[in-house]
């Protein structure tokens, strides 16, 4: 922010305040790889939202004599990407594994974002003794062995998808609770947060309106990056026999099931692998473009022409070593 | 001090000279031109004030000089010559030569103008270690000096301090001594007392003076305050909307401007104005950047404006005695 | 920095017992191991006989009382699985973690300050965009994926590492570090890029600029020492991740480490051994979040002059 | 560390002592873009065609030979480090002398064993009826629990005398007229083996002596010299464990292993495998007490839904054989005139069908269960069962479970309010003898049954009693009437093991390789060298 006085950021020198910032599906059409990024997210959602619709049950269709069929133009649209072992239409399994993927993968990000840093925010804002719990309590999950809860609840409960929601959520709390805590801990000895706490604002009131604003950029940002760790924290799990349990299928449970195949049924493990690549470089593209077009003081290096961006004259000369 | 091979130069040649300089800055809504053609030079131990108000491009002009520009800025024409090289053409471990020995710059806010994490023993003495190849010890105890010099109490102790530790106007006159470390030609203060209560400003701005007389500086003083300028300037640079409307000396331009801006800058002035004040209102507002009227800069709020404005950019022309204006009808004012 | 670390230690032994205490029920409630430990054919008394022996015929709290008084002695009990010791059994298993984990988190580190620093030096340019992409594409590769394939194209194709296994020369450290590395590397690059990129465009970088100081002084002298803090925190997580098992890196090349270790000892409902496992990754991951608060402090002098709460 | 028995510093050690250097040499291999010249040798030591290497798919817990009943111990003890009185030939059933030279029923309930003189233990020690004695009572009659005892003995102990030096005789409570081959289980130890704990590191008559355990990465054999039999072809051999299965194919393929166990089938193709049936056999059990499975009809139709053929091309590589009974060829009881189930839709929806109209809840949910691991491709099996059992109009679900789990749904007592259960199960009969099967699958209180008849109980009973042809008869027709009359069981698939094989070796293996594999039956391929 003071970035913004003292050395002059272009942006508040020469757009005066009654200029409205910039409307964010321009400044998302200026950088080409956030657009990607977005059209590919969209993209999935759609598929993961309304894919099973289309394919009925193709994905669960076996046919034994039809085990591996490479992918090919000739068997129609549903052997376009290839058979599995059980002569499933990969491609018709991709479209069913979207949603189960998505439907573990946001709940569970959405879980621990929400939990974490509703915990964070509180115990950083009241410091003492409050925060001093908060964070043994992040200790005690974070040196907890997921796995173990894993296997637990997953032989021993049962294995269902809401099932490895929770477990992804508890074991991803900590990192949300850590992040929010370091931000309110910081923000609260601010002058305004001083400020609303002397009109005799309430606590959460502060915390809702004044720090959750400031800390919820690096939240986001954390939480992308953490989906795409729960996306591969499942295919992990499924490695090991306790993710997905068959017949439902994800992306992860894919890769895992198809990787005897690498060899000789390449299309079966590497296409799942790849969705998941995409998904997240999407996603964590996005939450780069995202954070800097919230911050007004790094807005402006999105509106750079994109010839000069990689140029050398973008950067002063100074700066190039 | 003499680590440059370039020769010395005289005290009548102008130890900083800039010319026509353009400077290109991206936006939302395209490129926009931030700074003009700008031309101005300084002597050695003379003070050149930059005038105007946010956003005419003087805080930019200066980056552009000591080539600290961001990366949404670039230079696109012009020249900066100190010591007879042009710093815009040179390599960039050339201009490195000449920063901290020959260019350097204060800012305005000196708490994140230090690094929070160095001790400001190491920070002030970084530049020995730069240009001179002293060692740590070495530059530590011409750090000490020159903590000495600006007037921190206990030097020797608080050289271990860390920025956070120090009160702002510690912080500024730490700035400064970094700044004159190697006795540069030319010293950039980029509005050095803005963040500053009233008596302090009045400490640094006196302590600034003493420093240039001692090391023989030229200063470029960045400023939206007519009292400064008043004071501390030999010459002033008024700018508006990235250009160069009026230049001169100080009690020249100031007693008879030859701008209707920098008229309407006085005017608005009250008598009893103290230092400090923000620049003084003169009604409306400067044009944005992306539009900026193809004829004079300044037509929206001039009480002058006539049809020719509107459809001829005036240049900046020398009005005698060493001064000039943009203005197609500075003589009016003079006398008026 | 002394009663900084005191406190710091106290306020880690509850948390500890916590964990202890959660993983023995938890192991409990997978259920009783005797039906493993004997043929499928045994009879209700011979299980009888040998849940009797294992002390799996007592009361649950029973057994947490026994289970503690031995602990307090230091003997976390003997493996049903293969009849060791549990502590010589964990205590073999855990180098070869914390050294997969020290090499990888090494390399990882000193890579992604590199590389991340280099694309923060010139945000948006061709060398920014190439290795955020690249960074953002390593964290999202499955790792046993990745591993496969690397024993299939480097094994086995080109010839050039081994497929796995412990024994033998540096070359047998490339593929399991390499698996284990793209997550945190990927990970610590772009979280290096992000810090330094605001570190970079700080006043006080300027002012470094305007001292002449080199890009590399800039780098490294003054922007990455403020850059660090969110680095130390996300490497600090990473590491965890590393000490609590890399189960699939071990897995696959056959390193015996302490995340096999404990995946093999929870399938196998070795209680003995998956609890004095946990201890002691517990007791490590403990260490190392003290190890990077003493870093956060060392590395910002703001930081060490707050109290700790 | 304790379990080394050379005096050769252990490598877990030196290993730890020499990490700085390892890290240091890591770094530096690794920024320096890891080329690495050469071709690297693995865990297993280097292609000297004079060294064995092995890989397993898991570390022995134990090498004590009282366990050699679990495969991760067997494999590697078996017929290799310690030796049986008796030895059962894989493929005839038949049982064979080894450290035993003969035996005969001497009386309703004594068998008399007849011992080899000049066997010497690979502590230089001579092996005698007493040593023969000691371990027969170590491993059935002491406290050690071990796996053996509960695995073939069960409850009853045996009284043991060492009669002389080179004749001991076994006496049991119930006349056995099996006892030889139960006794081919018991590996013989000498006498000087602790007979109160368990040891992990065992010595014996062999052709190999265990010279170093290095724990988590390999166990290293050298040719035991006094060996009474005919000498093994290689000097040393190394056992390494990769739980990956493409892990221990690609070691076989780039040389660093000349045999690899438990390959999966889609390896079949290549030369470099070999696949010998291994005695296991899958089926899935169907819960006869819940509805709907308690209908014959309903249990008949899931028998007919079953593509047994198609699973086995497209899932287990084409390496099995269609099952109709629990016990393959070669094992007692075995019945030659059943033949598998051919899968029919349409008369398994008709049974449903029927069974429906009968107000036989054909609706109700059926949980198939399975173990992870339990062979390659078992959860892709259970989702074809799955699939095919909906064809028919079942309604059924998958529970993938791991072992321990899964046991607790196989064995006895069986959990309760978990609906009906359709148990994937794979039997082994190593042990040769329907009796095995039969007690523990068919009986209707067996310890993995859920059900059967009295008739059939009685039949088993009946058939245990008897020996030679009348026993083999008696249990062939009771297999038969299993499927008749109980179908308890859809039987699947015979199953096979794929073994890797480097081409510089030669090797065949038998139904008996996955519990024991005969290194000194291994021999360099000498033809393709020259």
């Amino acid at each position: 922010m003071t970035t913004a006085e003292t050395s002059a950021v272009p942006v508040n020198e020469t757009v005066p305040a009654r200029h409205r910032p910039p409307r964010w599906w321009r400044l998302l059409g200026r950088d080409r790889a956030a657009a990607a990024g977005a059209v590919v997210l969209t993209l999935v959602a759609l598929v993961a939202l309304f894919g099973r619709l289309f394919i009925g049950d193709r994905a669960q269709r076996q046919d034994l004599d039809a085990s591996l069929r490479p992918p090919s133009l000739s068997d129609g649209v549903y052997g376009l990407l290839g058979t599995d072992v059980l002569g499933r239409s990969v491609l018709a399994r991709l479209i069913d594994a979207a949603g189960t993927t998505l439907s573990v993968a946001v709940p569970a990000v959405l879980c621990s974002l929400v939990i974490g840093s509703a915990l964070g925010l509180w115990a950083g804002y009241h410091g003492g003794r409050r925060e001093s719990l908060a964070m043994r309590v992040a200790d005690v999950i974070l040196s907890f062995p997921s796995l173990l809860i894993a296997v637990v609840v997953l032989y021993v409960f049962s294995p269902s998808a809401l099932n490895i929601v929770l477990i992804l959520a508890v074991a991803r709390i900590p990192v949300y609770l850590r992040t929010s805590r370091a931000e309110a801990a910081e923000l609260r000895s601010r002058l305004f947060v001083d400020a609303a706490r002397t009109f005799g604002t309430p606590s959460r009131h502060i915390i809702y309106r004044h720090i959750l604003p400031i800390a919820l950029p690096t939240l986001l940002t954390v939480a992308t990056l953490d989906f795409c760790f729960v996306m591969l924290t499942e295919s992990s799990l499924s490695f090991l026999g306790i993710g997905i349990q068959p017949p439902d299928v994800s992306w992860g449970l894919m890769v895992a099931q198809g990787r005897q195949y690498l060899q000789t049924a390449w299309w079966i493990t590497v296409l799942p692998g790849l969705a998941i690549v995409l998904t997240t470089v999407s996603a964590t593209l996005l939450a780069a473009w995202a954070r800097i077009a919230t911050d007004p003081a790094q807005r402006w290096r999105l509106t750079l022409p994109r010839k000069r961006r990689g140029a050398s004259a973008a950067v002063p000369p100074e700066m190039i070593p | 001090m003499t680590t440059t091979s370039a020769p010395a130069p005289s005290d009548t040649a102008p130890a900083l000279d800039v010319e026509g300089l353009c400077v290109d800055l991206s936006t939302p809504s395209g490129t926009v031109r931030a700074v003009n053609g700008v031309s101005f030079s300084v002597r050695r131990g003379r003070t050149l004030a930059l005038l105007g108000e946010s956003g005419c491009g003087k805080s930019m002009t200066a980056l552009s000089v000591v080539g600290l520009l961001d990366p949404a800025a670039s230079v696109t024409g012009g020249a900066v010559r100190v010591r007879g090289k042009d710093t815009l053409r040179l390599s960039p471990a050339e201009r490195r030569k000449l920063a901290g020995p020959v260019l350097s710059i204060v800012f305005q806010d000196a708490l994140t103008a230090l690094n929070p994490v160095q001790p400001v023993g190491r920070q002030i003495g970084e530049p020995f270690r730069i240009h001179r190849g002293l060692s740590r010890r070495q530059a530590e105890e011409k750090a000490i000096e020159l903590m000495t010099r600006v007037g921190i109490p206990e030097p020797r102790q608080r050289a271990k301090s860390y920025p956070h530790q120090f009160s702002g106007g510690m912080r500024q006159r730490l700035l400064i001594a970094m700044a004159v470390a190697l006795d540069p030609d030319v010293l950039i203060a980029d509005e050095p007392t803005t963040a500053l209560d009233v008596t302090v400003q009045a400490q640094i701005m006196r302590l600034l003076r003493d420093l240039q007389d001692e090391r023989h500086m030229a200063v470029v003083l960045i400023t939206h305050d007519l009292a400064v300028v008043a004071q501390r300037a030999d010459d002033v640079v008024v700018m508006y909307a990235g250009t160069v409307v009026e230049q001169g000396a100080v009690h020249d331009v100031f007693t008879s401007p030859r701008h209707p801006y920098t008229r309407g800058l006085l005017d608005s002035v009250p008598e009893d104005a103290e230092r400090g004040r923000p620049l003084p209102a003169v009604p409306g507002s400067p044009p944005e950047l992306s539009a900026v009227p193809p004829g004079c800069v300044f037509q929206a709020r001039c009480p002058l404006v006539r049809e020719r404005c509107v459809r001829e950019r005036p240049s900046l022309r020398s009005t005698g005695d060493g001064r000039s204006a943009a203005c197609h009808f500075s003589e009016e004012l003079d006398r008026a | 920095m002394v009663t900084f670390l005191r406190k710091r230690m106290l306020s880690s032994a509850i948390p500890l017992v916590c964990v202890v205490l959660g993983v023995f029920f938890l192991a409990r409630m997978t259920g009783n191991p005797v039906d493993l430990y004997l043929p499928l054919s045994a009879t209700a008394e011979q299980r009888a006989e040998f849940a009797a022996a294992q002390g799996f015929d007592l009361s649950i709290p029973a057994q947490l009382w026994n289970y503690l008084v031995d602990a307090a002695h230091l003997d976390f009990g003997t493996s049903l699985r293969t009849g060791q010791s549990a502590t010589e059994m964990v205590l073999d298993a855990f180098p070869v973690t914390l050294q997969l984990a020290g090499v990888t988190m090494l390399l990882a580190i000193t890579g992604a300050v590199l590389i991340g620093s280099l694309a923060a030096y010139r945000p948006n340019s061709l060398v920014d965009r190439i290795a955020s992409l690249l960074s953002m594409t390593a964290a999202s590769i499955p790792d046993f994926w990745f591993a496969v394939m690397g024993v299939l194209v480097f094994g086995v194709s080109l010839g050039w590492l081994p497929t796995s296994g412990t024994l033998g020369g540096p070359e047998v450290w490339v593929l399991p570090i390499a698996t284990l590395l793209i997550r945190p590397f990927g990970v610590l690059v772009q979280v290096v890029r992000g810090s330094m990129v605001s570190a970079l465009s700080a006043p006080y970088v300027k002012i470094a600029r305007s001292k002449g100081a080199t890009p590399r002084r800039v780098i490294f002298g003054h922007a990455l020492r403020n850059a660090v803090t969110p680095v130390l925190t996300v490497a600090g997580d990473l590491t965890v991740g590393l000490v609590n098992g890399a189960v699939i890196v071990e897995t696959i090349f056959g390193w015996p480490g302490i995340g096999k270790l404990m995946i093999d000892s929870i399938l196998q409902r070795d209680f003995a051994v998956l609890q004095a496992a946990v201890l002691l990754t517990a007791v490590t991951i403990f260490a190392l979040n003290i190890l990077v608060d003493v870093c956060h402090a060392l590395t910002d002098p703001r930081v060490r002059q707050a109290v700790p709460a | 560390m304790k379990f080394s028995v050379s005096p050769i510093p252990p490598a877990g050690r030196r290993r730890s002592r020499a990490t700085t250097a390892m890290l240091l040499a890591g770094t530096v291999l690794l920024s320096s873009g890891c080329a690495v010249a050469g071709s690297a040798a693995g865990d297993a030591g280097r292609a000297d065609g004079r060294t064995l290497r092995v890989v397993l798919t898991q570390e022995p817990p134990t090498l004590e030979p009282c366990e050699a009943s679990l495969t991760g111990t067997g494999v590697v003890v078996r017929s290799n480090i310690t030796e049986p009185l008796v030895e059962r030939d894989p493929d005839s059933g038949e049982l064979h002398p080894l450290l035993a030279t003969g035996w005969k029923q001497t009386d309703e309930r004594t068998w008399t064993f007849d011992t080899r003189t000049g066997v010497t233990f690979q502590n230089g020690e001579p092996f005698t009826a007493e040593d023969a004695a000691f371990s027969i009572d170590r491993a059935v009659n002491s406290d050690l629990a071990c796996n053996v005892e509960g695995y073939v003995f069960g409850d009853a102990d045996l009284e043991v005398k060492a009669v002389s030096d080179t004749r001991l005789t076994v006496t049991t409570e119930q006349p056995d007229p099996i006892l030889p081959l139960r006794l081919s289980f018991v590996e013989i130890v000498p006498r000087t083996t602790d007979a109160e704990a368990k040891v992990r590191i065992p010595i014996g008559t062999g052709p190999y002596a265990v010279s170093s355990w290095q724990p988590g990465a390999a166990i290293s054999l050298n040719r035991y010299d006094g060996y009474w039999g005919e000498a093994p072809a290689f000097p040393r051999a190394r056992y390494v464990w990769r739980s990956d299965a493409s892990v221990r194919a690609a070691m076989i393929d780039k040389g660093e292993a000349e045999i690899a166990v438990a390959l999966d089938p889609i390896e079949a193709h290549k030369d470099t495998t070999a696949s010998y049936p291994n005695n296991e056999t899958t089926a899935l059990r169907l819960d006869g007490r819940e509805p709907p499975l308690d209908d014959l009809r309903v249990r008949r139709a899931v028998d007919l839904a079953v593509d047994r053929e198609g699973i086995i091309d497209a899932l287990l590589g084409g390496l099995a054989e269609p099952a109709g009974q629990l016990v393959p060829p070669g094992v007692v009881g075995h019945n030659d005139e059943i033949r598998p189930t051919r899968q029919n839709v349409a008369r398994a929806k008709a049974l449903i069908e029927e069974a429906k109209a009968d107000g036989v809840p054909v609706d109700r949910q059926i949980t198939l269960v399975a173990r992870n691991g339990m062979f390659s491709g078992v959860s892709e099996t259970a989702e074809a069962l799955q699939y095919q059992m909906q064809q028919i109009g079942l309604n059924v679900r998958v529970r993938m479970a791991d072992t321990a789990t899964q046991l607790q749904y196989q064995l006895r007592p069986l959990p309760k309010g978990v609906g009906p259960i359709a148990l994937l199960i794979m039997h082994g009969n190593q042990a040769g003898d329907a009796a095995f099967t039969t007690s523990q699958y068919l009986m209707s209180d067996g310890p993995q049954s859920t059900f059967g008849t009295e008739e059939l109980d009685r039949r088993i009973a009946e058939a245990d009693a008897l020996s030679g042809d009348e026993r083999q008869k008696a249990f062939a027709e009771l297999l038969a009437d299993q499927n008749k009359t109980v179908v308890q069981y859809t039987h699947l698939a015979h199953m096979s093991g794929l073994l890797g094989l480097s081409p510089s070796i030669r090797y065949e293996p038998d139904s008996a390789t996955g519990d024991e594999m005969r290194l000194a039956e291994v021999s360099p391929a000498k033809a393709a060298q020259h």
